[in-house]
């Protein structure tokens, strides 16, 4: 296996879903460039989207498949949808997830509802791929991660993939799937490497990975997260708390199962998610440990957020916004001390 | 002229909605079926003359407004009632109701609750079929009032980029909701509206199923054959409220008498023996029709209730089922 | 005091406040009605929206301050942001929340961060009023209640009346209120009627509401279900459960106080919210509770909601898909006998 | 032609936005600067003799490539320079960044990330402006890519119903991203898509100042006496990438030489000699603007951080401390 960046994995998935079946067909906005100068020996892939993901595609497939449309997305979701309903299996860039709020209905009322409210007759085999965090110094329209409101409607399935290797398997089964799936790639993710198959081999939507094994306190980590929990982990361990770490990757379905059987172990959970706050993926996992978890629990159910703020621009605030590995560990110490209190 | 087997299911599937959606009016009165429900009374010929155009196997979307668009897209009568019944038997099974009759394998897309979803679907089926090589074409209905929602905007630019087979189908009845056409639309027709995308577009009368039939022909045959989008803007009127219940207290009686002069019931009726379907035959055609009509509410109203579980079915091809469910 | 309905407080809080201040301007389709027949008697106020909750402002106000527009949410939101940066107050119709994925983009990223990302120079004091709730044979795409996608983005206050007394209170605060407010009303509460203080008075947004008082467990309603909930709690009363029952009323912000101090007291909570649910705001309210509450509680932070699917149409399915008052109940004993259990 | 006391200012803005955008490429070749980056280099002509049109107390929307804008609407050079630096003396507190460099206070509504926002905002002040009986109108900047955006559209169909003082100034810079305009658009110009609403609409050179402040001025004046909303299509080209780092390698070189014989510095210091600029007051300007623009950059860079909890301030008028912040 060759190291592959998340970016690269997920390219590779592009590839090879549409090497395998024609149907598969991408839309979005110069996610390969150039459209109009194709006499031109620098327009063709010049772009590949904002951050390089789709380049290549477009060479290979060609502008039918690789379709760079105009800043018209709840038009191309709209037109994805009515043609995933007759054989397409098309996959959408929405440049930014910020920008979901212009397309939020064709996901919510269409693409989720269709299957269920015309009697199960048809299905929507379309995939959102989109960009979504914080930590880029892009400012509060595009630096959302807005799982919640795709998680909140029934009919979408979603997915937000941490490393490269699951970034390449989810996205796979993700355009295999039948219904249809928000793929959430999370920029500061990109570039980030680790050794990946091959083959387009899928891994199965709605179950979640543990990443790091331990006894004491379980942390529920987000996509990025998972990174500053590994982090904060490493720091802890130190201290002689050990930490168990669950990413999820598939926010709907969720891996219930998974998450329940680690806080039944260690009596323990934090949740961390950058996003805001309210009616948020933290607030959803808390509230199922607190439900069905609640028996084992020594502690109170904590989470680390992101504040109920839009994303600051500047550096030392964006900073400060999105939760780190120091923020981490003192939650995971609270929780800790919680129990040894009681 | 159609074909005269043509002509015969015109006639058919003209009376069979103006009776079906009579007939929607009465239970409505006497509260007899749940929610919402808006009739196609007056656009009648739309939907007959549009469809009379197609073959079965082209693709529509549809509103809440549906009635007249499935009857004519020959989804099954008494599937229809049953699902403005919300029974099991119902063409969605009782989860759609009145705004949301379609039924996928008759070509219906979908029905939808959201003023202007339709031309963005629509557009992406005639793209679907272009790319397969098929020469399917997709049909979106909608009323004058969408046409001021930038989906349909948007669908309407992309559509003429990619060069589509897609027919846009605006069924202006002159008002949306309670605000007349005259009022909100900036030009003389929605027709004109389409210079924005260099979109050929024509202004057509609606009350007449067979000038309808002429309109939607002639752009489905430049469509088979490689053409791009069109649109059609169909003038007919609204005889009913926006939906039941709706009083109507906006809308002049002088205006409603004159469109009523050109009622399409009327006008085919006029026409019928000049196309050789003398008195008797079109009498038996009616009689036909309100037969079905009763039949198919008479079947509806004694048809079973879904089982209240039904509702946590076909969200999803796959989904755990316990996820579904909740407490 | 007189009754009134919910609607008729609704009406009556606009009408108050368009006679105090000019600058309350309403926005909508069909709010007034008739608009391009104005020359014919019946169409003055023909309409008042959907469900009439606008009637006669139009004839008391004229069409320059109830202003029909065409079917252009993203359009005329756009616009009323727009408009409350230079010294409007409008209120904004939004026909069903269902549709507030056409119009999300300018809730989201305009009216909620533009204070925020423009360095406090400027406020968006607009409301948008919508309708909610499953109940009425609407089907899918007229039945939601979105509560949490709103209450999830930092920048929009969020309130959702149960009582016409609230509904009129909370209404001439939202309209005051500087910030842009989402402004919920129940569709099958338009119709209840309760004693309505005359007066234009002000009730605090953040401010909840105990509608019951308990001792052995917390039922948090969310909007209409306060009435189901007060119908277990009956129930329940005979079989010697003590319910306390808080309504919220304002979700963003919550009264996190009174919602801890009535578990604090009781040890045990069942929160009540008809919508989806993932990401809802019975998660949001449930996590609070499992993290600032988890000393006191002898029970599970169990959840009463609606399944993760569509809202059917047919009657059986949609009466089924409501929280009802015999579940609630179930919830409720099942927290009684969990402690007793343990 | 503009009175002496406009035509000095509009050289002084020119030259600022030229030499303000300059900088900013270097200060990205050498990432000095975080985040993303939208030059105006190619469009000044529209901001400066669109805003040489205007008052101070007149409206405008600008986009994520705002910078030219803001300089022209007067917004003090070192706080936007500051802003792009991220510091708190930033126009927006080092919380907007270049993408939203905005001054309310200078009559700016907004600078949005997301394409097509502003003229629907535009449009609302304009409304309220003319409710209150001012004379005051509202300008809205947008790209050529805009267009096809829903929003867009419903924007302008509104305008013209309200027949508010709305002044759409679409900036087609021959590209979207790495899209070309003649790709992207159905028909000839921006403004033949104005028939949809029967809206006034012209196509006009936009690397010429003084033409692009005659065609404003026009428009102007005729919104200030009553006039309805107005499209102008201004003509320019991106001599830039579409950000900081864009390689534009999609740019056919022909093409870039042929738009940078008429760029808008060289178009305006070939003028300026028959205004009675002379050589030197035509370089005293340009010092000027270069000491103007030095003095910014340097003071920006200097300027002090935000502190990190400031990220926490503002959200709101009113709402709980404890419950923005959180764990
Ligand atoms: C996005 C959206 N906004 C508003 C509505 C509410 N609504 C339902 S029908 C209607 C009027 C539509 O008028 P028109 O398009 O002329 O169709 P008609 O009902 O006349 O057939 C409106 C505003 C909706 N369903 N969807
Ligand atoms: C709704 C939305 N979709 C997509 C984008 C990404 N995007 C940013 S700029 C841009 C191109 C805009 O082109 P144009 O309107 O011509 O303006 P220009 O950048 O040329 O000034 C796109 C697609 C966005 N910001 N917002
Ligand atoms: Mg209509
Ligand atoms: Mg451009």
């Amino acid at each position: 296996m060759r190291d592959l960046t998340v970016k690269d994995a997920i390219n590779e998935a592009l590839r090879q879903s549409m090497e395998a079946d024609e149907n598969v067909v991408l839309f979005g906005e110069d996610i390969a460039g150039g459209q109009g100068r194709d006499e031109h020996p620098g327009a063709m892939d010049a772009w590949g989207g904002p951050f390089g993901v789709t380049k290549g595609l477009c060479t290979q497939f060609g502008r039918d498949r690789v379709r760079d449309t105009t800043i018209a997305e709840a038009g191309f979701f709209g037109a994805a949808i009515g043609a995933a309903m007759v054989g397409m299996r098309p996959v959408c860039e929405l440049m930014y997830v910020d920008f979901a709020g212009v397309c939020f209905d064709q996901m919510m009322n269409q693409a989720a509802k269709m299957r269920y409210m015309f009697g199960g007759k048809q299905n929507v085999p379309m995939v959102m791929r989109t960009v979504v965090g914080a930590g880029f110094r892009a400012g509060a329209e595009h630096s959302q991660t807005l799982y919640s409101l795709f998680t909140h409607i029934p009919g979408l399935k979603v997915v937000a993939p941490y490393s490269a290797a699951d970034a390449k398997g989810l996205l796979i089964s993700a355009i295999r799937d039948d219904d249809p799936v928000v793929f959430l790639e999370h920029k500061r993710l990109y570039m980030r490497a680790e050794p990946v198959p091959e083959a387009a081999e899928a891994i199965p939507l709605g179950k979640g990975r543990r990443r790091r094994a331990g006894r004491d306190v379980t942390i529920v980590a987000v996509q990025r997260m998972n990174l500053f929990a590994e982090a904060a982990a490493e720091t802890l361990a130190a201290e002689g708390i050990d930490v168990e770490i669950i990413d999820p990757r598939t926010y709907s379905p969720l891996d219930e199962e998974m998450i329940l059987s680690s806080v039944g172990k260690t009596g323990r959970a934090v949740i961390v998610d950058e996003s805001h706050p309210r009616c948020s993926l933290a607030t959803d996992i808390a509230a199922l440990i607190a439900e069905k978890g609640f028996a084992g629990l020594k502690a109170p159910v904590l989470k680390v957020t992101g504040p109920h703020a839009p994303v600051p621009f500047s550096p030392p605030m964006e900073d400060y916004y999105i939760p780190s590995p120091e923020r981490i560990a003192r939650r995971v110490r609270e929780a800790m001390d919680f129990s040894k209190r009681s | 002229m159609p074909p005269e087997s043509t002509v015969r299911w015109m006639y058919q599937c003209l009376f069979r909605i103006r009776f079906f959606e009579e007939r929607i009016q009465e239970l409505a009165r006497e509260k007899a079926v749940p929610g919402y429900l808006h009739t196609y009374l007056g656009s009648e010929a739309i939907a007959v003359g549009v469809m009379a155009a197609l073959r079965q196997d082209d693709w529509i979307t549809s509103t809440y407004r549906s009635h007249g668009h499935a009857i004519a897209k020959n989804v099954d009568l008494c599937e229809i009632a049953a699902e403005i019944h919300g029974r099991r038997t119902g063409v969605c099974k009782g989860r759609g109701g009145s705004m949301h009759i379609s039924d996928f394998d008759k070509g219906m897309l979908g029905a939808f609750g959201i003023v202007a979803a339709g031309p963005a679907i629509a557009l992406g089926a005639a793209l679907q079929e272009r790319r397969k090589g098929s020469d399917r074409i997709a049909v979106s209905f909608f009323g004058d009032g969408a046409v001021h929602n930038g989906v349909f905007h948007e669908a309407a630019g992309l559509a003429k980029l990619w060069n589509v087979p897609l027919l846009l189908v605006c069924e202006n009845n002159g008002y949306a909701e309670a605000t007349a056409t005259d009022w909100h639309l900036n030009t003389e027709t929605v027709a004109d509206m389409m210079a924005a995308y260099a979109m050929p577009a024509r202004t057509v009368d609606g009350m007449d199923m067979f000038t309808v039939y002429e309109a939607a022909s002639d752009a489905v045959q430049r469509m088979r054959q490689g053409g791009g989008p069109e649109l059609i803007e169909f003038k007919s009127y609204r005889f009913s409220g926006q939906y039941e219940g709706d009083e109507q207290a906006y809308q002049p009686p002088a205006e409603v008498s004159k469109a009523r002069a050109r009622d399409p019931v009327l006008l085919a009726r006029n026409t019928a023996s000049q196309l050789g379907l003398g008195g008797a035959a079109i009498e038996a055609l009616e009689a036909a029709a309100h037969r079905d009509v009763d039949d198919a509410f008479a079947r509806a109203a004694e048809a079973a209730w879904p089982a209240p579980e039904d509702a946590l079915e076909e969200v999803y091809v796959a989904y755990p089922k316990d996820r579904i469910a909740y407490a």
